[in-house]
């Protein structure tokens, strides 16, 4: 029987009332019936543009925001049916790295006072010289030093900060790490050193990372898994590096094609249709004025999300026709 | 748009019920009994029950603050305790000499610190800019019915030039009742003005630094072309917030400043009605004052949809 | 452009460039120094007793009768001036701590527990918002009697509401940083996060504002005194010393410079001090009231 | 290079006053040519100066800043116009558009009038003839329903829509060189790829030159027909995209190369460079990348590498690289 999954999100859904101070107010819908797992040890991107919904599902994840319906069940319990104390006491096994280095550590405190913050959530917390020592063992297993710890985070560099950061989350040896666009403030070169201490971890620890990121050469360089969102919606989930070398949804193709890469040179020929201003959403699949295969029935149907060959799902109707052509007949189902 | 209106409106009218409740219940708890000050101590007990009665001064809280209320939305505020004439009369009498006397302080302040504020903004840390600062941290130390006497002291007692205080009133002509307005609208101004140049200064020099202004110069325009098309439009709304905030401290500075000048404003009236026990008269004016502030307060929220476009929301 | 890093400089150096860097700072602090050391002197050493009339020598000018010359009682006004300082600074203080104190508490609730608690609260700032201390102290006056309770009152009352929107409005900037979220995954509810994270990063400009209000204060309460709402006579406060002074504007007008000195003075020095504490705190803030 | 170029940079050095005294210096020995029509990508890592470079061009430098050498742009130095002939070139003959699309728009003025705005400014139109322009410049960044977006304001409208307007003003006068800092940094993968589309359709319609900063390569890639690397204030390596790209000279290009994130087939580490850029008061000594260089040699840390051209078109400062290109 196949292992139980450490993260199993069921049908996620979060509306956010706007409450315009002018016109009547308008249902925001940032998660729409979002369903997915993370299996324990493995390092699960989840890649879309800004707006569809990547950052609510990090803070609903950790319990920082309620869904409007759905379930989040993390290590066999469902997290929003804890009550307070069991939930303070789960929080040991799941924590964040945010992506602003300049906005997650807090400027007054010392580092080793924000590293071990996370202690807060034990039951029985460890005293004074024992948690020196473990934000001292915990600073230089991401690359710095002991001594680190008496000083303040203006004195750091970005990476530095998302190292600290990274240190803070980890030293509860929790069994999840959220990192929501851990590495999108970085540059290329300290970006590459916080990318390898990520697979060091996972590796080393066996922690297990929801990387969410706007990246798609990120997630392609360091995910196992992925999944990509489009307004709210999973739209396509499989092995990294299948879904980005034949994508079985049109939203991933048109990523894909759009990312620009150093070996793309000159202007390749536009995917994609002009991006409507309104959103579309309503009935039907919500990327239809944007896909270059739409049919009627796109418009519509919304497309659940099904698995189209083992490990792979997508949610597009016409997902049979992406397939690359040497795929076994059988396996065509119309 | 309109909802905001209402909405706004309807915050506005909240407030203004619960000052009035307030007043009314401190005023309640006051001790002294205004039929005794009309009628003097003398006076027998049942002759002092009749007049309670008549003034319904027997009948219990509420009734006695609806019936107020009441009043003061028809405009029949009563009649006051030591004169015996309509409080609304009073009000408006007084009114006439404290609203111009309140109006001319902020045009003079606003005169005198939006041109300073963005001067000394435009041209920072030369020597505009720290006299400006010097100029402002004095005048905002200085108390207004201070600046009042030594004005007093300077331009009555030794130059002769102007009246030491009193109104002729409007019906006296124009030139004359302004006049003598002018040196207490000074010491009201005054205060207000340093305050209004450093709040002005800091929000031009916040906007200066977005990076629209940066944009503006990159479209060719010159810096003061930059400053005054797209740096001060966007200033105007931290300093209309504190143009509104001060409106409360001006009407503060009134009663002092009618004081040293003796004009008879609401804030004179307002401090005669607390020595003599005027209760009624103290009620109407301590309301009149805070409706004041409160719609003050709602025009500067207006203000800012005409000056943040953001806060209106999708143009149709 | 990434942080660019200052060498620090030699300690000789530093001593001299503070004046030259803070000149606020130094000149703000030192008025202040100056006038609390005067205040708490005035309590044990007057140059004549505050109260001590000698008709004989009234109205006589400075340096005639006393280094400040005496008032239309013949009473020192030095002595007077000192003893003013001490009543103008206690109330103005004791108003402060209180309408800080409080208008802070209700600032970071308001912004820790949004929603109808903050709404109420913020309805109440208006109401409270809408009595100026004037208006406020003539009621209580009325009510309680003048003195320097009510003054202390009026003064706190109406700085309720100012503490609380500057409170808010920093309050609710901080806890939309991402460190009070990580607070939060730290299963740290609403008042550890407050103490432990949100008052140390809205400190500065709480400080600023006592200063700039402690100014305020020493004014409302000249205010009040020259209406006679303050303290009752014969204790001498700076504004009661003006009033006296307006009917000899012209036989003895220096009975109207002095108090009105004093009190720009301090008023001064608390805004310089404020000045110097914002630029000192939060450099990137240069320039902002 | 053809005739003079539209454009000549020759030892631009760009050094800022320090709050607590004393002077830093940041660009150090900047220098290149740009012909008419001609696109150049400057690229390099935050902290590397590259958006000052094009602040020093437009004349827009902060108050702290000063700049030396020569800007030559149409016959005339830059650096030695007075501000008022400099508002003649700024928008008129140069334009430039920002990176921040939330913030680069004047939220109280509507579309259309800030488009307009350099129009009536320049050329002395009416604003209703302007104003009719800007609505036709709305209609070639491809915004949809130009007419009734132009009565609109910048809160109303997407970053992707708030770029194009940058882009629309920015062109209002068919300057001949245009300036983009970083232009689609904070735009979404599917949005940067219409911005950039339109910039370039445009770009060559009105046959202008331009300069892209980015820290993105990919973008470079895609924009540029040459590309200058930029680290620690100073150049590093230019020449044609394809050959900087594919052939870096310089060890920092290399490293920035290598450190693109891509999937390792072997499952190994993601290549770095060790280290992180050191702020100007700390550079070291000789070449300013000598302290985190692979391929460092004592001969790096004793003087600063000159510029050197080992062919026609290609630039490089690094001894290293001389040297293996002349075997």
């Amino acid at each position: 029987m196949k292992k139980r999954p450490l993260l199993d999100i069921r049908g996620l859904t979060r509306d956010y009332v706007g409450n315009a101070l002018f016109s009547r107010p308008h249902v925001n819908r940032a998660l729409d019936d979002l369903t997915m797992t993370v299996d324990a040890g493995t390092i699960h991107g989840i890649v879309g543009e800004s707006g569809c919904g990547k950052s609510t599902l990090a803070r609903i994840v950790m319990g920082l925001d309620r869904p409007t319906s759905g379930e989040v069940i993390f290590d066999g319990d469902a997290v929003f049916r804890l009550n307070d104390k069991e939930l303070k006491r789960k929080r040991r096994d799941f924590q964040m790295v945010f992506q602003d280095p300049f906005g997650s550590l807090n400027p007054r405190h010392t580092v080793g006072r924000i590293v071990a913050e996370p202690l807060h959530v034990l039951d029985v917390r460890p005293g004074r010289a024992e948690t020196r020592d473990k934000v001292a063992a915990m600073l230089e297993s991401v690359g710095l030093t002991a001594a680190h710890a008496e000083r303040h985070p203006h004195e750091f560099s970005g990476g530095q900060r998302q190292r600290i950061a990274i240190a803070r989350a980890l030293i509860t040896e929790p069994k999840l790490v959220v990192a929501d666009e851990a590495v999108s403030a970085l540059d290329l070169s300290v970006q590459a050193q916080v990318l390898n201490l990520l697979m060091e971890l996972r590796e080393k620890r066996g922690v297990t990372f929801l990387f969410i990121t706007h990246n798609l050469a990120v997630v392609d360089a360091v995910a196992d898994m992925v999944g990509v969102m489009y307004r709210g919606r999973m739209v396509e989930t499989g092995p990294a590096q299948e879904v980005f070398a034949s994508p079985l949804h049109p939203y991933t193709q048109v990523l894909a094609a759009a990312e620009p890469s150093i070996e793309k040179f000159g202007r390749p020929a536009s995917q994609q249709k002009p991006i409507a201003a309104i959103a579309d959403i309503g009935v039907g699949c919500s990327f239809r004025n944007r896909c270059p295969i739409a049919a009627a029935r796109c418009a519509v149907e919304q497309p659940a999300l099904r698995t189209l060959s083992p490990g792979r799902q997508t949610a597009c109707h016409r997902a049979e026709d992406l397939l690359p052509s040497t795929q076994p007949a059988k396996a065509r189902r119309i | 748009m309109i909802v905001l209106l209402l909405r706004r409106l309807s915050s506005l009218l909240l407030t203004l019920l619960a000052v009035s409740a307030l007043i009314f219940i401190v005023m309640d708890v006051l001790p002294g009994d205004p039929a005794a000050i009309m009628l003097g101590t003398s006076a027998s007990p049942d002759t002092l029950a009749a007049l309670r009665h008549e003034l319904g001064l027997d009948q219990p809280l509420i009734i006695r603050y609806a019936l107020w209320l009441g009043g003061v939305v028809t405009g029949d505020l009563g009649n006051s305790y030591t004169y015996g004439v309509p409080v609304a009369g009073l009000i408006a009498e007084r009114l006439a000499v404290t609203l111009p006397l309140a109006l001319f302080a902020i045009v003079l302040s606003v005169a005198i610190a939006i041109p300073l504020g963005v001067a000394s903004a435009a041209r920072r840390n030369s020597a505009v800019d720290y006299a400006a600062a010097f100029v402002s941290q004095l005048f905002i130390a200085v108390p207004g019915f201070w600046v009042g006497l030594l004005l007093v002291l300077v331009f009555s007692v030794s130059l002769g030039w102007m009246p030491s205080g009193g109104f002729p009133g409007w019906h006296g002509g124009f030139g004359s009742s302004l006049g003598a307005l002018l040196l207490p609208a000074i010491a009201l101004a005054l205060p207000q003005a340093g305050v209004l140049t450093r709040v002005t200064r800091s929000a031009v020099l916040e906007v200066l630094n977005d990076d629209f202004v940066r944009t503006a110069r990159a479209k060719g325009l010159p810096r003061r072309a930059a400053l005054w098309r797209h740096a001060v439009p966007n200033a105007l709304v931290p300093v209309v917030t504190i143009l509104g905030l001060q409106f409360t401290f001006l009407i503060a500075g009134a009663v002092l400043v009618e004081n040293v000048f003796n004009l008879p404003g609401l804030g004179r009236l307002a401090f005669q009605a607390l020595t003599q026990r005027d209760i009624i008269v103290m009620q109407d004016v301590v309301l009149f004052f805070a409706a004041l502030v409160i719609i003050m307060n709602f025009i500067v929220d207006l203000s800012y949809l005409y000056l943040d476009p953001r806060l209106r929301g999708r143009s149709r | 452009m990434s942080a660019v890093t200052v060498t620090v400089e030699k300690p000789a150096a530093r001593r001299t460039s503070l004046f030259l860097r803070r000149p606020n700072l130094v000149i703000g602090g030192a008025i202040i120094a100056i006038l609390v050391i005067i205040a708490f002197v005035s309590l044990f050493w007057t140059p004549m007793p505050p109260g001590k009339m000698q008709i004989i020598h009234k109205l006589k000018p400075p340096l005639a009768q006393g280094l400040l010359g005496t008032d239309h009682f013949g009473r020192d006004v030095l002595s007077m001036l000192m003893a003013g300082a001490w009543n103008s600074l206690s109330i103005a203080t004791v108003a402060v701590a209180f309408g800080a104190s409080l208008g802070t508490l209700l600032g970071v609730t308001a912004a820790a527990r949004r929603g109808v608690f903050e709404a109420v609260a913020m309805r109440a700032n208006d109401v409270i918002f809408a009595f100026p201390p004037i208006l406020s102290a003539m009621m209580l006056g009325a009510l309680l009697g003048t003195g320097r309770f009510t003054a202390i009152i009026a003064i706190a009352v109406f700085m309720v509401p100012v503490f609380s929107r500057v409170t808010v409005s920093a309050a609710s900037q901080v806890w939309a940083r991402d460190y009070v979220l990580a607070a939060r995954a730290a299963g740290k509810g609403g008042v550890l996060i407050t103490i432990e994270h949100i008052l140390p990063n809205i400190a500065n400009q709480i400080i600023v504002q006592v200063t700039i209000q402690l100014g305020l204060a020493i004014l409302t309460e000249a205010g009040l005194s020259f209406l006679g709402l303050g303290m009752a006579p014969p204790a001498p406060t700076w504004g009661r010393m003006l009033a006296d002074a307006q009917t000899y504007l012209g036989t003895a007008p220096w009975l109207a410079i002095l108090p009105g000195l004093a009190i720009a003075l301090t008023v001064f020095g608390f805004n310089m001090l404020g000045d110097g504490l914002r630029d000192l705190l939060d450099p990137r803030e240069k320039g902002r009231t | 290079m053809t005739g003079t170029p539209l454009l000549s940079v020759e030892n631009l050095a760009v050094s800022m006053r320090l709050p607590a005294g004393g002077q830093m210096q940041i660009l150090t020995d900047v220098g290149f040519a740009l012909d008419a029509g001609e696109t150049l990508g400057v690229v390099g890592e935050s902290g590397s100066g590259k958006s000052l470079l094009s602040l020093a061009i437009m004349g827009l430098l902060p108050g702290a800043a000063t700049a030396t050498g020569r800007i030559m742009f149409e016959g005339r130095d830059l650096l030695a116009l007075d501000d008022d002939t400099l508002c003649s070139v700024r928008g008129k003959r140069v334009g430039m558009i920002f990176q921040e699309p939330m913030t680069a728009l004047n939220p109280a003025m509507t579309v259309g009038d800030q488009i307009a705005e350099g129009l009536v400014w320049h050329e002395g139109l009416s604003w209703k003839v302007a104003r009719a322009q800007a609505v036709e410049l709305l209609d070639q960044v491809r915004i949809a329903d130009a007419r009734r977006r132009a009565q609109t304001y910048p809160h109303e409208m997407s970053g992707g829509q708030r770029q194009r307007v940058g882009i629309a003003m920015a062109l209002a006068l068919k300057p001949a060189l245009m300036i983009a800092d970083e232009p689609t940094t904070a735009l979404d993968v599917t949005v940067q790829a219409e911005v950039l589309d339109i910039l370039d359709d445009l770009r060559r319609e009105y046959g202008m030159a331009l300069i892209l900063v980015s820290h993105d390569l990919g973008v470079i890639a895609r924009m540029c027909a040459r590309t200058v690397v930029m680290y620690a204030g100073r150049r590093m390596e230019e020449g044609p995209t394809r050959d900087v790209l594919t052939l870096p000279l310089n060890p920092y290009s290399r490293g920035l190369l290598r450190a693109v994130p891509k999937r390792r087939t072997d499952g190994g580490k993601l290549d770095t460079i060790p280290g992180s850029v050191p702020g100007f008061a700390r550079l070291p000594p000789g070449c300013c990348f000598s302290d985190r260089c692979p391929e460092r040699i004592a001969d790096c840390q004793e003087a600063e590498p000159a510029w050197a051209i080992p062919t026609a078109g290609r630039g490089v400062r690094c001894i290293r690289a001389m040297q293996e290109f002349a075997r």
